[in-house]
């Protein structure tokens, strides 16, 4: 009835639209952000127990990611090293510094240092570091270049998604084996003109045909 | 106030009397009028010279959509973006994907059937002039109105006035804007 | 998401968890308690065998325990930590298992295992493939001994009189004892130990004994599971114990002996008995089995001709069996052979086939049989030249005056008992009963109770019972001798959890002995065996890693029979017992899960169905149908009778049986009845174990008591027993509802020779079933393809849809073979143990929610089904389906997920939860799984399983309780599990992955090697190197899993097999996993002969119009006139 | 419909003569009622105060109702496990309640729908009623299989949202198919029931607005968008409700269909059925209208409705009734022919097992309700006696409640393999489940009965003899 509804009510339904959709995107955008693999933990990067560089160990004592990381290559886990590692140069290197307080109490009385978990995947989900680094996947394809951090971070997804990306193109990010090891070396199919070609080469050579359905990595 | 009225608005007894009146309002050639009826009455339309309504062009239109949305989705999702063999059916079959895209066909046909109707009658309009007209009560109960805009440009109080009564229209008011 | 970081102390951490075990806590390494036990436990010292490395490894793991508990922290995930060793463990990579042997002493032999470790945390055990006998296969009970490791309700702690004592006080209490006795030589010193084949323990009571020289040793054991040396004394006058070599038998005669499963060294036995029954090819031999029995074992589930027969006349069955054999002694034995009508054609026919195979045959009695039996079943081996052939004997090992419980007992009666040391066992439980144990024992001053529970010994007069706290087999060093003698180490897999102590330890102490490491007094005692001049470190270093003692075997020894001695061990003849309902005939047996009782808390064993009764959680009085009418014992079947009648009744789909008092003598017991097709009429089978009252929540309340009905003179059998209605009922949670095949074409039989036969048409299973008349799924195109070709293109034969290639490196399936398959049971604990599946409890499986993937379906049939299901409506009661058998054939299934090409379940799961991959493997994505459970109303097997409650969260008895239910996993059971396999949570369905956690990790272990190898190109497994949970333990081998890709696989060669079929093959699902028909392999000479397995028979009559007059017009199958039947 | 136009050209002089009573068709609005009656009649329901009877009816509803919000917050918090389900019944009464009410709420829809498309005008005055109908009934429906899930939580799955798991449906799936027709069907139901409520909403507008009671008339007047009765929205409202008439039709047959296909397209003997879909539809609008009768006949005889829901309907809906159970019956009967015709084993056994099996009684109710029961529709006397419809119509309720219980049951508890063959019993959670959604149902129709007129004003009154431009006025004073 007219005499309820002044004139300006004509334009309530409008307006009611436009609010609507500006909510709609709003809540599109959150759910978005929460659901997809952006929003993972990239950019996470606690503080350790003890302030370990990757940065300095790999680039100024130029250690290779196995001689800390020594079962990698054999294992599904990637392994921490134990203090007794630490030791074998921080026995003479820095032997007393207070920064290495817990490494040198953990590698007499055989407490482990407890190092924070940074990369990690669902229980449900198998990752195997093994299969990967023998294979031509490097460490950078999912930790990113630790060898240039200071404070480790999480920087690439880990979702689903991130697994399953390179799960179907595989060539694109292949590397030669011999450069696995090397965070800095290029993927075989950015290495100029024949890159493609090489790459493909390694994937039909390996018969490399990474598992796309749930049992890969689901058990 | 001098301003120009939205329209003139008569009142009829019963269907039979509007539709005689509207008929000849329709013939004394005025465009911007209407009825206003507390049902649909049969006929009318022809009575007042309106063409057939554009409704189901909208709604054909708005069934395409949903039926092809629901193909697509259902190729891309299983054959492009996912393949994975599901009991060693195929990745993608029209025979699997009917049920689905025949159920949004149907949706998006009344999504567009509805929209376009709104559309159509310029709805939701909470304020309209006839509105106000203080026996427009009746007017969804058991009373017929026809009520001829200002707009119009045979629109002349007067003559205007003069058709309405003619053609037995009771208490001829004007209405406000 | 930067947060500070604060060192959050673990002790700290931890103290807000719930139960925990200081072994799981990496703080604990640092404790000072933990060090001193390290310290006792491994001295410093020989660090270069890989045993002790181990240990030094153990300590270190001790402080890795996994990762920290969850922090407080993270908006989105905790925080967690990881906890690296603090010093590297030599050969330990974190997330690759390391594998050591041991063995699981049972009785009088043992069983050589392997043990996965996680970490120094043992997950898994499978049968020792060194140990030829066995060939990697391991028992049921062994598979489940691993959860009686991580039993949350075990005892904790040494006490006295109830209250905790520390180690100190326990050597303390031992050194006193010691002490004491040496001034008297031990008078009124007693032992009751278990028996056991370990040579140290041997060696240490020797020295016992000559320290404490009036002291009294006696062992007890409730069942037997051996030939009693008594009888070869008699027969051969020598102390010699049989070896079976059932592989070279082509005819056996079983005498009440369960030999596939109940008695000492049946894996031993089921692997050659499968050997001799396997057949792969037309004009392969087949074994024969004849089997007399008055209960139904899984041996007379295999049987050709199964006589039932009263345990108590099988004195005369064996006489009998002799005469005909043997040469002279029919005047003699006939004198025993009265009473006992036993139909002659049968016994005679039964001996001209023996004597047809002299050398190849074999005779064995049941271990529980009097010695008499066995001293005549002694004489027939000789008689038909089984002995040196199919039998050897070997000299018994027997303790020298070793004394038995019942003078034992008489010995305390006389108040000549100070002080009594219960070595394990439980007698207050399992005592015959006229001794009265429980409170025989209170009137001993002192009593040291050695044990793994608290149970009914050590609840028994506390005041004066110290309880010493006994150590797992997996946590203590030792040694046993399998059942043909060879040494097997018993190694620990991690500390004592609790600071048990092992028996070894005590004798030890007890013999005042200055060295009571268990280590070295095994090291001891194995180097003294391997004769002069063994160099102890590298005897050990191999034992160890061998997991068994070459050549340590006793050599056979030659006897010769000697009728004299037999004539001398009958003494004068006793006319055997005339049966009826008023005189009834019980057989107390050990229970096929938890043996004597000693199993009863093993969740794992309880839900184990017993693979012929399918009733888990309780035991039941067993009656024959003919008793059962006798009894009134009737239950309501359906409107019309459209299946054949229930065994049992059931109400709501749970059995309701009803309660009976049965009558000993002067003793009785109520317990649920059972009908049990195939038992002898008036014999009535009470499996033990059951009725505990003193032990975990799992063993307490379930079944019942029967010890209790058993005395001193009838530990095995007694006659002059009743039953008597009381008009209670019990429900029984029995896991297989209905019993008869239906005549339908599940499991596929013909006999090995004569008409219809193997013989004459090796591809018999093609003539069953509805695909045997109708178009070939799989189109003309797929039938000329090859097996490999089919696994991977998929044919789509006449279907409208074309399907997906598997384009998969490897095509992976699975072949069973039922003929060999003896229905053990020991594949469905061994997947339980495998994947983490959960147990449910009782009052679950009542309802049919047991979690099981693997099950063992178990049919009778007896060839008198209606051809008609609406026969009542004419026939009424004179219907066949209204009975149930007397004389049953038994045909066992191993089910599970077989892995259907064109699944139905994946066809319905509208989120993609359970696809196909590339390999063909039928995968299960839990975390995308929303529970529908559409797919298990679709799966035409049944084989999948959901999680209605949180089983792994919750208590059992808390289910219904949701969320006000205590939360979570005691810390104890989670080290159980298998870090491979997701824990499922509530409202998931799940079901048999083809072990995927095994299938994957090969082939990455492959792929690496290769990969190091410089071959990455070889990506394929070789055939063997993946092997999953049910086919490595399977005993028998019936189980064979392998890439269907490469022919030369064993699974495609068995799948090659013309016997090879698919069940429920007509759907077009086309399962990977495929079974080899059955073979029956009857006399035709014998009375009993049937020209056709009954199930072949059943079928006929339901499908084939021709076998009866007036057709099956329910459902005629046309083809089936012409293919279907013959 | 209508005249040609030069008829309306000629003069109402000869037209006066017309009696629209000698029309040969039965009056749908008796005792020559005026517009205005009609309004009074219909607002009367909402304008006047509350009766005591309907407080009393609502607060039990309530009542009732709360057993199913209690069921099903236990369910959540505990599992599916408090429902009677096990292997190999892993559908139970949660999938015969979804069924069961879907079924209801097709009559709804085709009572609208199919009888506005074949220009069926006796069905104006149960429409509205049967729409709400239809959605109180969808919604119930909707409870089960949204709830029977093990994982509720996750149900989202069900729905094609982008995610970082990049995995979507499986449409081949029926159940997926369910997701989308269930949905859809709610969706247009509602859509449908609301644009045929808009000329109403105007009217209660405006009469509240004079009666002066502000605040329901912004509210009504809200919904009605400024309806105002103009013949320009009319023609084209008239079009979109034809439309929408149109495809309801067909949405209500595939909607039954695809909940069908739930079993026809499984492998269970038993549900592996062609016959499903028809036989599916059939008993849906059977029970629909079962359903149709059980609630216009109260409220008929409550608000003294008997000129507006005349004999002529009550008839007209036993006699559909009627054909509906035979149709159902023959199904029954077909079933059993395939089975032995089909010569497969399995496929007899389950058939046979269900008339015989365990669970023969619940064959035999069925078989009792919805064969025997409508064939007493053939008598006139008895469609004419309101009372014995009612109670019949209540038999055929129980009646299809059973044949889904037996379908989904007997099928699975025994199929192929006799070692996994089961016995399903219901829980008590389950049963006052069910039981608490007839409360669920009935609020929201109290509800609808109390604040929404339960007949179309402006479709009764165009039925009306006076609403006939060539002969409207022949009625001189329609009586008031």
């Amino acid at each position: 009835m007219s005499k309820l509804f002044p004139k300006s009510a004509n334009t309530l339904p409008f307006q009611i639209v436009v609010y609507l959709v500006v909510l709609a995107g709003i809540a599109t955008a959150g759910v978005t952000y929460y659901m997809t693999p952006k929003y993972t933990r990239v950019g996470y990067a606690p503080v350790q127990p003890v302030p370990f560089s990757h940065a300095k160990h790999v680039q100024e004592v130029g250690l290779d990611c196995r001689y800390c990381h020594s079962n990698v290559d054999k294992s599904g886990h990637s392994n921490i090293p134990t203090a007794q590692t630490c030791m074998n140069c921080h026995s003479v290197v820095k032997a007393n510094s207070p920064l290495l307080a817990p490494v040198r109490e953990s590698a007499e009385k055989g407490t482990p240092v407890p190092w924070v978990w940074i990369h990690t995947t669902p229980d449900y989900a198998y990752f195997n570091h093994a299969a990967h680094v023998n294979r031509g996947v490097s460490c950078v394809e999912c930790h990113g270049k630790v060898n240039e951090m200071d404070v480790v971070s999480h920087t690439k997804p880990l979702s689903m998604a991130f697994c399953i990306e390179c799960h179907r193109d595989p060539a694109a990010r292949l590397r030669d084996p011999k450069d696995v090891f090397n965070l800095n070396s290029p993927r075989l199919a950015d290495q100029g003109a024949d890159g493609a070609k090489k790459a493909a080469g390694f994937v039909h050579d390996w018969k490399v045909m990474p598992p796309q359905s749930c049992s890969g990595c689901h058990r | 106030m001098a301003v120009q009225p939205y329209g003139l608005i008569a009142t009829f007894k019963t269907a039979p009397d509007l539709y005689h009146a509207a008929e000849q309002v329709r013939d004394a050639g005025y465009r911007h009028w209407d009825c206003i009826t507390p049902f649909p009455v049969h006929g009318l339309d022809k009575a007042m010279g309106l063409k057939r309504s554009i409704v189901p062009r909208i709604s054909l239109a708005g069934g395409i959509t949903g039926f092809i949305t629901g193909m697509t989705m259902i190729w891309w999702t299983g054959q492009i973006d996912y393949p994975l063999i599901v009991g060693g059916k195929p990745l993608f079959s029209p025979m699997f994907a009917f049920p689905v895209s025949y159920e949004l066909t149907i949706l998006f046909t009344a999504f567009a059937t509805i929209g376009g109707m709104l559309l159509l009658n310029g709805l939701p309009r909470h304020y309209h002039p006839v509105l106000k007209y203080d026996h427009i009560v009746r007017g969804m109960d058991d009373t017929f109105f026809i009520v001829i805009e200002a707009r119009d440009p045979r629109f002349n109080v007067a003559n205007t006035k003069a058709l309405l009564e003619k053609i037995g229209g009771a208490s001829v008011t004007e209405l406000e804007p | 998401m930067k947060r500070k970081f604060e060192h959050p102390a673990p002790s700290e951490r931890e103290q807000l968890t719930g139960p925990r075990y200081w072994r799981s806590l990496d703080e604990a390494a640092a404790t000072p308690g933990f060090r001193a036990q390290l310290e006792r436990e491994f001295p410093e010292g020989a660090d270069t065998l890989d045993g002790v490395d181990r240990r030094h490894f153990m300590k270190i793991m001790a402080a890795s325990f996994a990762l920290g508990g969850v922090g407080v922290a993270g908006c989105r995930r905790p925080e967690k930590f990881i906890l690296p060793y603090g010093k590297s463990v030599e050969g330990v990579v974190p997330g690759l298992p390391s594998y050591y042997a041991t063995a699981m002493p049972v009785r009088k032999w043992a069983v050589p295992l392997l043990a996965e470790t996680h970490q120094g945390r043992p997950t898994k055990l499978e049968g020792n493939p060194t140990y030829e006998a066995h060939g990697g296969s391991a028992s049921l009970a062994a598979q489940a001994s691993i959860l009686e490791l991580y039993d949350p309700e075990r005892a904790t702690a040494h006490t006295k009189a109830g209250a905790p004592i520390t180690r100190e006080q326990v050597d303390q209490l031992l050194a006193s004892i010691a002490q004491n006795h040496a001034a008297t030589q031990g008078a009124g010193l007693a032992f009751l130990a278990e028996e056991s084949s370990s040579p140290t323990r041997r060696r240490l009571v020797a020295a016992l004994r000559a320290k404490f020289p009036r002291s009294v040793w006696a062992e007890y054991e409730p069942v037997a599971d051996e030939a009693p040396v008594a009888a070869a004394q008699a027969a051969f006058g020598a102390a010699v114990r049989p070896i079976y070599h059932f592989a070279k038998a082509k005819r056996i005669v079983s005498i009440d002996a369960d030999f596939l499963q109940g008695e000492a060294g049946s894996l031993a036995h089921a692997r050659g008995f499968s050997a001799g029954r396997r057949v792969t090819k037309k004009g392969d031999p087949m074994n024969r089995l004849y089997a007399v029995e008055s209960g139904l074992t899984l041996t007379g589930s295999m049987a050709d001709h199964r006589l039932r027969l009263a345990t108590s006349h099988m004195l005369s069955f064996a006489a009998r069996l002799a005469a005909a054999t043997m040469q002279g002694v029919l005047e003699e034995l006939s004198k025993h052979t009265v009473g006992a009508d036993i139909a002659s054609p049968w016994i005679n026919e039964c001996a001209n086939d023996l004597l047809a195979h002299k050398g190849q045959a074999l005779v064995v009695a049941g271990a529980h049989l009097p010695a008499e039996v066995h001293a005549v079943v002694h004489g027939i081996n000789a008689a038909i030249g089984a002995i040196g052939q199919t039998v050897e004997f070997v000299p018994a090992e027997t303790t020298p005056g070793v004394s038995t419980i019942s003078a034992l007992a008489t010995a305390i009666k006389g108040g000549a008992v100070k002080t009594l040391v219960v070595l394990g066992g439980n007698p207050a439980y399992n005592a015959p009963a006229d001794l009265d144990w429980a409170n025989l024992q209170k009137a001993v001053p002192e009593v040291v109770r050695v044990g793994y529970y608290v149970d009914e010994t050590s609840a028994a007069n506390t005041p004066a019972t110290t309880q010493i706290l006994r150590a797992h087999y997996l946590e203590s060093w030792g040694d046993a001798r399998t059942q043909d003698g060879t040494v097997v180490p018993v190694q620990p897999m991690i500390l004592p959890l609790f600071g048990g102590l092992t028996d070894l330890e005590i004798l030890a102490r007890l013999a005042g002995d200055r060295n009571t490491d268990p280590y070295a007094l095994v090291a001891a005692t194995i180097t003294g065996l391997a004769g002069a001049g063994a160099n102890t470190e590298k005897t050990m270093a191999r034992f160890l890693h061998d997991g068994l003692l070459a050549r340590s075997a006793p050599r056979p020894v030659t006897v010769r029979f000697n009728f004299g001695g037999v004539k001398q061990l009958l003494g004068s003849p006793k006319p055997a017992v005339q049966l009826s309902a008023g005189n009834l005939e019980v057989r107390f047996v050990a229970d096929h899960r938890v043996d004597d009782g000693r199993y009863a808390n093993n969740g794992w064993l309880q839900e184990c169905p017993d693979p012929i009764t399918k009733i888990s959680w309780d035991n039941a009085i067993l009656i024959s149908p003919r008793l059962a009418r006798d009894l009134g014992v009737k239950h309501s079947g359906s409107m019309i009778q459209v299946a054949r009648a229930e065994e049992a009744e059931f109400t709501m789909g749970k059995e309701n049986a009803p309660v009976f008092e049965l009558t000993v003598g002067n003793r009785k017991v109520r317990g649920p009845v059972h009908i049990q097709p195939g038992l002898a009429n008036y014999t009535v089978i009470v499996p033990l174990g059951y009725g505990r009252t003193v032990t975990g929540n799992v063993g307490k309340g379930a079944g019942f008591n029967a010890y209790l009905a058993r005395a001193s003179d009838g530990l095995h059998t007694a006659t002059g027993a009743t039953l008597t209605a009381t008009g209670e009922r019990r429900l029984l949670a029995n896991t297989q509802e209905h019993w008869s095949m239906e005549g339908r074409d599940i499991i596929r039989e013909a006999n090995f020779e004569g008409a219809n036969s193997y013989q004459e048409n090796p591809a018999y299973v093609n003539t069953i079933g509805m695909e045997s008349h109708a178009p070939s799924n799989i189109g003309k195109v797929g039938e000329k393809m090859t097996p490999q070709e089919r696994a991977t293109l998929i044919p789509r034969g006449n279907s409208l849809y074309s399907t997906p290639k598997f384009d998969g490196h490897h095509q992976w399936g699975m072949s069973i073979d039922l003929n060999t398959c003896i229905g053990c049971n020991a594949c469905v604990v061994a997947c339980q143990a495998e994947n983490n599946i959960p147990i449910v409890g009782k009052e679950q499986v009542l309802r049919g929610r047991e979690m099981h993937w693997i099950r063992i379906d178990r049919y009778y049939s007896d060839g008198t089904i209606d051809d008609r299901a609406m026969a009542d409506l004419f026939g009424g009661e004179k219907s066949g389906n209204r009975d149930l058998p007397e004389e049953p054939q038994i045909s066992l299934q191993p089910m599970t997920c077989v892995h259907c090409e064109l699944a139905p379940c994946e066809t319905v799961c509208p989120v993609n939860a359970t696809v196909h991959d590339d390999e063909g493997l039928n995968t299960m994505a839990y975390n995308r799984c929303i529970g529908t459970r559409y797919c298990a109303n679709n799966c035409p097997y049944k084989v999948r399983r959901f999680n209605f409650f949180d089983w792994n969260q919750r208590k059992l008895d808390e289910l219904y309780l949701g969320q006000l239910a205590e939360f979570g996993t005691p810390e104890l059971v989670k080290m159980a599990k298998n870090p491979e396999v997701t824990v499922r949570m509530r409202g998931v369905m799940e079901k048999c992955t083809y072990c995927v956690q095994r299938v994957q990790n090969g082939k990455i272990q492959h792929k690496v090697k290769m990969a190091r190898e410089g071959k990455p190109g070889d990506v394929k497994v070789p055939d063997g190197t993946i092997k999953v949970a049910c086919e490595q333990t399977c005993p028998v081998g019936a189980i064979t899993f392998g890439d269907i890709l490469d022919p030369n696989s064993a699974v495609s060669k068995a799948k090659a097999r013309e016997q090879d079929y698919a069940v429920l093959g007509y759907l077009n699902i086309r399962p990977r996993t495929t079974y080899s028909g059955k073979l029956r392999n009857p006399n035709p000479k014998m009375p009993d002969y049937k020209a056709l397995p009954h199930s072949r028979t059943e079928y006929d009559r339901k499908n084939v119009p021709q076998v009866h007059g007036h057709g099956g017009h329910d459902h005629p199958a046309p083809g089936a006139t012409k293919k279907g039947g013959h | 419909m209508g005249h040609a136009p030069e008829h309306t050209s000629a003069a109402p002089a000869i037209l006066a003569e017309v009696k629209p009573a000698h029309l040969p068709r039965a009056t749908l609005v008796e005792n020559d009622r005026s517009f205005s009656w009609i309004t009074e009649k219909i607002c009367g329901i909402i304008e006047g105060k509350t009766p005591t009877w309907w407080w009393v009816c609502f607060i039990l509803a309530c009542f009732v109702a709360s057993f199913t919000v209690a069921g099903i917050t236990y369910l959540v918090i505990t599992g599916v496990g408090v429902w009677g389900h096990a292997n190999p019944v892993n559908w139970a009464w949660d999938i015969v309640n979804f069924v069961f009410w879907i079924g209801i709420g097709h009559a709804g829809t085709l009572i609208s729908a199919i009888l506005c498309l074949l220009r069926q005008k006796w069905r104006t005055s149960i429409n509205r009623a049967a729409e709400a109908m239809t959605i109180f009934a969808v919604v119930c429906a909707a409870i089960f299989p949204v709830f029977h899930v093990g994982r509720v939580w996750y149900a989202w799955y069900l729905f094609p949202i982008p995610n970082s798991n990049v995995i979507w449906q499986n449409f081949r799936s029926p159940l997926e198919w369910d997701v989308f027709a269930v949905s859809t069907y709610g969706t247009v139901s509602v859509l449908f029931w609301y644009v045929g409520l808009l000329p109403d909403l105007a009217v209660l507008r405006d009469r509240f607005f004079v009666a002066g009671n502000k605040v329901r008339s912004f509210l009504y007047g809200l919904f009605a968008l400024g309806w105002r009765g103009s013949n320009r929205h009319w023609s084209n409202y008239e079009m979109a409700y034809i439309i929408l008439a149109g495809i309801s039709t067909p949405l209500v047959l595939s909607v039954h269909t695809i909940v069908s296909f739930d079993f026809a397209v499984s492998l269970l003997p038993g549900w592996h059925t062609t016959i499903f879909p028809p036989y599916f539809v059939a008993g849906a609008i059977f029970s629909g209208f079962g359903m149709v009768l059980t609630l216009m006949l109260p409220l008929r005889a409550i608000y003294g409705l008997q000129d507006l829901i005349t004999q002529y309907h009550i008839d007209c809906m036993c006699k559909i009734t009627l054909a509906t159970g035979t149709i159902v019956g023959y199904a029954y009967g077909m079933e059993f022919f395939i089975a032995w015709y089909g010569a497969n084993p399995y496929e007899g056994f389950a058939f046979i097992n269900r008339a015989f099996g365990h669970y023969a009684w619940a064959y035999w109710i069925m078989i009792g309700c919805n064969v025997i029961t409508p064939q007493f529709f053939w008598f006139k006397k008895i469609r004419e006696n309101t009372s014995l419809v009612w109670i019949l119509s209540i038999f055929v309720n129980v009646g299809m409640w059973f044949e889904r219980f037996v379908i989904i049951v007997t099928s699975l508890a025994r199929d192929f393999l006799p070692s996994s063959w089961g016995y399903y019993s219901p829980s008590i959670v389950e049963i006052f489940t069910f039981f608490g959604t007839f409360g669920v149902f009935s609020v929201l129709f109290l509800l609808f009965i109390r604040f929404l007129p339960v007949m179309p004003m402006a479709e009764l009154k165009a039925v009306t003899p006076q609403a006939d431009v060539h002969g409207g006025h022949g009625h001189a004073e329609p009586k008031h």
